[in-house]
């Protein structure tokens, strides 16, 4: 039977080798009514360029371009494979319709969420083999709209591959887990940087574990934060989309018991986010930053001689609204904080400080007495608590 | 030997035929030696890397992706009737116990003496001259 | 005790007249003699990746095969001239080459090797027994496309080279079925005997035929009857029925299904090769 | 916390052993030993006077050595080092404690506990006991050490500064320029200084890669958040309103082209949708009226300042467009740019003679080009 319908297939691909969007299989994946716009390359000359063959047009430069010469046969094999693909797809499209009228009908809400974990898979897999969508993710990181599955799951495919595991690396190597929170099942991507910054190697995303003078980090920093699962869809009755983020600092030292307090330098609540809303910015703080802050930010100026210290932030889902009205700064203990708030630990960063000449005048700009000094050798004085 | 035709072909060359001495003051042998080492060797003979524009790396993928789901298809149907033929095969053997036991113990009786039959071939590209043999001797 | 057993059977077999009837199906098959026919797909994927393994491909050691200053290296020469070099004064509006031993580093390297045939000449006085014998002649392949591919004959085990091939017979010249054998009710054979001696019966004897099994691959029921399948293969010979009237056919999966009946066909129907 | 929950029962520390036990084995020795001695067992060498130097709960102090062997018949845990012998000695002060470890059930090991009553291991999920160690300074002591200097930034000292006065210079001739630039738009911008500073800022975040919205947006949070600071807690409603109000009419009236800040022109703001619209049509007006043809040098002028237009095109799309339009040699498909017959010895005026390789003949051609072809 198979055979019958592959040389059907094979006869048809055969007309339609340059010509592309024609036959009703190809519908699929040019078909834009019911489809986002962000699932097809904007730019049309670099469209053509993929379905047509000829020059690539993502080489500007006309030299380069004149000179560059495409493997043999790609369009043609292209053109085919595009067939089998968009066949394949057409399916997965099928069964989405399907699923989505028994959503409609469905009431029972445990069955309705395996219904929709369903539609989603189905979603992903009628479009992770489109090579518009592919390029777009590679080369146009504008168009990539987390509203979508497929964009989702390549984000954290992507994320998976390397950025998780190096963050990991750092939470477990630098001890932040378990100095503050015993452990992580980082559900989210978190993101940092400080876009106060004038020069270019503070101004970008920072590496978790990066060392960073007090000067780039003297304002807020802007935190991204990317959500993977679909449990997390916002809209705004729903309280489980809310945040809290903390940054707390665990390596105050604390002369009393010759040891180290933490200190919390930053604490935001009840931030609503979502797939495409994503950012913590300062557009946001500019306009709702009030309401979000219960503990505004300070930056973590280390004291001469007090070491390396860890700025360790977090990322909680809330399980409801919460209405912390301040906060003491000085020994906080995040390991009660979360547990009295009921709070779910998703994601994590940290970067870290040490003293620099730039300390002081920041000091001195939030009001804060000078720093202490240290002697420079460590002492054999036991430990007091 | 050469043949006729050959020779015709040598002849316009051999006009431009000059013997060269020995360029390198080694030994032919070392000569030789140096020839079939360079032949084995990857130096200056290796094509440049391809690098592919990003549209081009798109279609490769593409083609790799739809190559894979292709093949995915093809075995998965492939397993799905072998596994049939062989709960036909369970079945008629189940009804056979069931309703001819007689036959059941001759069928499921193993042939030792049997041989794999020589005359069977694997497919080739193209077929033999006579693509079948008509006398059998028996 | 076989005996007890056989007089046993029997007497069960008269008590109830109503038991269906065994019979043998013989499913003979002539297997592939050339490789399966490629979808479209399938060689365009092959001819790419063929086309991506030779530009990959390290250039041809030329002082290996052919020694300086003989004539086979002359002759490689005269076919393979050396390609234009990266001349700074010269424009290259494709890019600029990059030759290493003799080879454009961006491309495939497309070798022409002295040929051991002429192309014109024909020798007039080579026999065709003789061309045969020559060695250095032309390797020309057979065609993959037989005479009775081309005439349609549906009853030559030459056609259809790259499928599985199905005896089917019909005794009456309009219901064609696979070949099949009742057993009698007095004395019992083995399922797979009983499928030879049948199709010996009806026009095998000048056939090589090899049976897989003696266990049956199939069981079809119909009205008091039961049909179970056994596998052959067909070596060598020709099957040639006894009787006159008996057609015959070697038929590859699809048309089976235009000659099978219907239901029929989608019991067995997985018996059946797709290549 | 789930994951904690299921795996904290497979972690709890096994309980610790008497060391006692470890050292209490009497020694048997099982091989045979002759009477009269042999030759190899005649030089006999002194003890090492390996094993433990202290002991369960014994206080130890940093550096001081814990046990001596051959080989890690006890590995180093929490607190404590391992030499190149494998000799075992504190890092930190505290009392010795030898324990099992669940992560390598077959190893000994011994830790330093900085309290007496905290057995090892730490229990995996909990918080490490930590020691600071270093005593304040007070006085001069505190102002000679927060000085100090290590050699490293000393030798950097004067460089930085250098770079920091070149910085600071740029930025106070930039803001000038623009205050100067400023004065155009008098009328509706009240105050040149806040705007200059601010055009500054602006200018300083798109060089580091921001969209210029963005900065825009960056700029004002940091001007407030500044004015907050400087404050120190006071109510500034007032001045954040006003600033607001400054931003929102200067952003409107005055922008400015970063793509080349030297010679950087204030210009009236477009909004971003207009701005694409006028992208649109210079880029269509350079498609139909100045591509694929040879271009006089009046032409190529009018593309340069067409690409260039204030405001318009980013530094990267202007460099792309400049590559497509102004190319350094024209292709050769271009019609009128080939003069095929052409006296090679004596070209005429405005003809440049040059060798091209065919590829579909694979020979070279000698053809001539009029000079425009060239883009310099």
């Amino acid at each position: 039977m198979w055979r019958k319908t592959a040389s059907k297939y094979s006869l048809r691909a055969i007309h339609s080798t340059s010509k592309c969007l024609t036959t009703g299989e190809k519908k699929v994946w040019s078909e834009l009514s019911s489809r986002s716009s962000s699932l097809s390359i904007k730019n049309a000359k670099i469209k053509k360029s993929l379905f047509e063959g000829g020059k690539p047009e993502t080489i500007v430069n006309i030299e380069r371009k004149a000179a560059y010469y495409s493997p043999v046969d790609i369009d043609k094999t292209f053109q085919l494979a595009y067939d089998e693909l968009a066949r394949v797809s057409g399916d997965k499209y099928a069964l989405v319709d399907e699923l989505k009228s028994q959503l409609t009908s469905e009431t029972d809400t445990e069955i309705k969420a395996q219904l929709e974990k369903k539609l989603n898979k189905a979603l992903v897999d009628a479009e992770i083999y489109n090579p518009e969508v592919l390029y777009n993710f590679e080369y146009d990181s504008e168009l990539i709209d987390a509203s979508q599955p497929v964009y989702r799951k390549l984000l954290h495919d992507k994320w998976k591959s390397h950025d998780l595991m190096v963050l990991m690396q750092r939470l477990e190597q630098l001890h932040v887990i378990p100095d503050t929170l015993p452990t992580l099942e980082p559900k989210v991507e978190v993101k940092v940087k400080f876009p106060h910054n004038t020069k270019s190697e503070f101004s970008s995303w920072i590496v978790p574990g990066t060392v960073l003078p007090a000067f780039a980090v003297c304002k807020p920093p802007t935190i991204e934060i990317t959500l993977f699962d679909e449990t997390a869809v916002t809209d705004d009755s729903n309280s489980s989309s809310l945040y809290t983020v903390v940054l707390v600092n665990p390596d105050e030292p604390d002369l009393s018991t010759n040891s180290f307090t933490t200190k919390l330098h930053y604490g935001l609540s009840n931030v609503p986010l979502s797939h495409t809303d994503n950012q913590i910015d300062s557009g946001k703080l500019l306009t709702d930053g009030e309401e979000f802050t219960f503990s505004s930010y300070i930056p973590i100026l280390p004291e001469k001689n007090a070491q390396i210290q860890r700025a360790c932030l977090w990322v909680f889902r809330q399980n409801e609204p919460l209405t912390i009205k301040s906060c003491e700064r000085e020994s906080f203990n995040i390991r009660e904080f979360a547990a009295i708030h009921n709070l779910t630990p998703v994601g994590a960063h940290v970067w870290r400080q040490t003293f620099d000449r730039s300390v002081n005048a920041i000091r001195e700009q939030y009001h804060l007495p000078r720093g202490r000094v240290f002697h420079r050798v460590r002492r054999t004085d036991p430990y007091m608590g | 030997m050469l043949s006729s035709s050959i020779k015709s072909a040598v002849l316009p060359v051999l006009r431009t035929f000059v013997r060269f001495k020995s360029k390198a003051d080694v030994s032919p042998s070392t000569q030789r030696v140096i020839g079939q080492m360079s032949a084995l060797s990857a130096s200056k003979k290796q094509p440049k890397v391809i690098r592919l524009s990003n549209e081009d790396l798109i279609k490769h993928k593409s083609i790799v992706n739809a190559w894979n789901l292709y093949r995915r298809r093809k075995v998965s149907r492939q397993r799905d009737q072998l596994n049939k033929q062989y709960q036909s095969i369970v079945d008629a053997m189940e009804d056979l116990k069931q309703s001819e036991p007689e036959l059941y113990v001759w069928a499921n009786t193993k042939q030792t003496n049997k041989k794999f039959p020589l005359q069977l071939r694997v497919p080739t590209d193209y077929p033999p001259s006579q693509p079948w043999v008509y006398n059998v001797k028996k | 005790m076989k005996g007890r057993i056989l007089g046993r059977i029997s007497l069960r077999a008269y008590s109830t007249d109503l038991k269906p009837v065994v019979s043998s199906t013989l499913l003979i098959s002539r297997t592939p003699i050339i490789s399966e026919e490629l979808t479209a797909f399938e060689s365009q994927y092959y001819k790419y990746n063929n086309e991506l393994w030779k530009r990959l491909m390290w250039t041809f050691p030329k002082w290996y095969y052919y020694k300086d200053g003989t004539i086979s290296e002359q002759m490689f020469k005269e076919l393979n001239p050396a390609p234009v070099f990266n001349n700074p004064n010269v424009d290259f509006p494709n890019g600029r080459p990059e030759i290493r031993q003799g080879r454009d580093r961006r491309f495939k390297q497309e070798l022409k090797l002295p040929k051991t045939y002429s192309t014109e000449v024909e020798r007039a006085d080579e026999t065709a027994a003789e061309s045969s014998d020559n060695l250095s002649r032309k390797i020309v392949p057979n065609s993959r496309i037989t005479k009775a591919d081309e005439t349609k004959d549906l009853t030559s085990l030459e056609r259809k080279l790259a499928r599985t091939l199905y005896l089917v017979i019909s005794l009456d010249g309009n219901k064609w079925s696979l070949p099949n054998f009742e057993m009698s009710r007095e004395e019992k054979v083995p399922l797979h005997k009983l499928a030879e001696t049948g199709f010996q019966s009806i026009g095998g004897e000048t056939v090589n035929y090899y049976n897989v099994s003696n266990t049956p691959c199939h069981l079809h029921h119909s009205e008091n009857k039961k049909e179970y399948f056994i596998k052959s293969h067909i070596l060598a010979g020709k099957f040639a029925p006894v009787d006159n009237s008996t057609k015959f056919m070697w038929l590859a999966k699809e048309e089976l299904q235009e000659y099978l009946e219907g239901a029929y066909y989608e019991d067995v129907k997985h018996l059946f090769n797709d290549v | 916390m789930s994951f904690y929950s299921s795996v904290s029962e497979l972690l709890r520390p096994v309980t610790q052993f008497k060391f006692s036990s470890l050292v209490n084995v009497s020694q048997v020795r099982n091989a045979t030993k002759r009477v009269s001695g042999s030759r190899t067992n005649k030089n006999d060498s002194a003890g090492r006077r390996l094993g433990p130097k202290a002991y369960e709960n014994t206080f130890v102090k940093p550096g001081q050595i814990i046990m001596r062997q051959r080989g890690t018949k006890i590995h180093p845990g929490e607190n404590v080092g391992i030499g190149i012998d494998h000799t075992i000695y504190a890092l930190e002060p505290g009392y010795v404690k030898f324990y099992y470890n669940p992560f390598h059930p077959y190893r000994k090991y011994v830790g330093i506990s900085l309290k007496k009553d905290l057995d090892l291991p730490t229990p995996h999920f909990e918080p490490r006991t930590r020691r600071f160690g270093y005593v304040e300074l007070t006085g001069l002591d505190a102002t000679k050490e927060e000085t100090r200097m290590s050699r490293k930034e000393f030798l950097a000292t004067p460089k930085l500064k250098a770079l920091q006065e070149e910085e600071s210079a740029f930025a106070h001739k930039t803001i000038e320029y623009f205050k100067e630039q400023l004065s155009e738009y008098k009328d509706t911008v009240e105050d040149e200084n806040m705007g200059a500073e601010r055009l500054f800022k602006i200018y300083q975040l798109v060089t580091v890669g921001q969209p210029l919205e963005q900065a825009q947006i960056q700029a004002t949070f940091d001007y407030l958040w500044d004015l907050k600071l400087a404050h120190n807690g006071a109510d500034i409603s007032t001045q954040r309103e006003k600033y607001l109000n400054f931003v929102e009419k200067f952003d409107n009236t005055v922008s400015v082209d970063f793509s080349n800040l030297q010679d950087a022109k204030l210009f009236a703001y477009i909004t971003p949708q207009a701005r694409s619209a006028k992208k649109q049509e210079i880029t269509n007006k350079l498609e139909t009226s100045y591509s694929n043809k040879v271009l006089k040098a009046s032409e190529k002028s009018e593309v340069m300042n067409l690409i260039k237009s204030p405001g318009i095109f980013s530094q990267k799309e202007q460099t792309d467009l400049t590559d497509t339009f102004l190319p350094k040699v024209l292709p050769l498909d271009v019609p009128g740019s080939i003069i095929e017959d052409v006296d090679t010895k004596k070209p005429p005026k405005g003809v440049v003679i040059t060798r091209v390789y065919d590829a579909e003949t694979k020979t070279l051609k000698v053809v001539g080009r009029p000079k425009e072809v060239y883009s310099n």
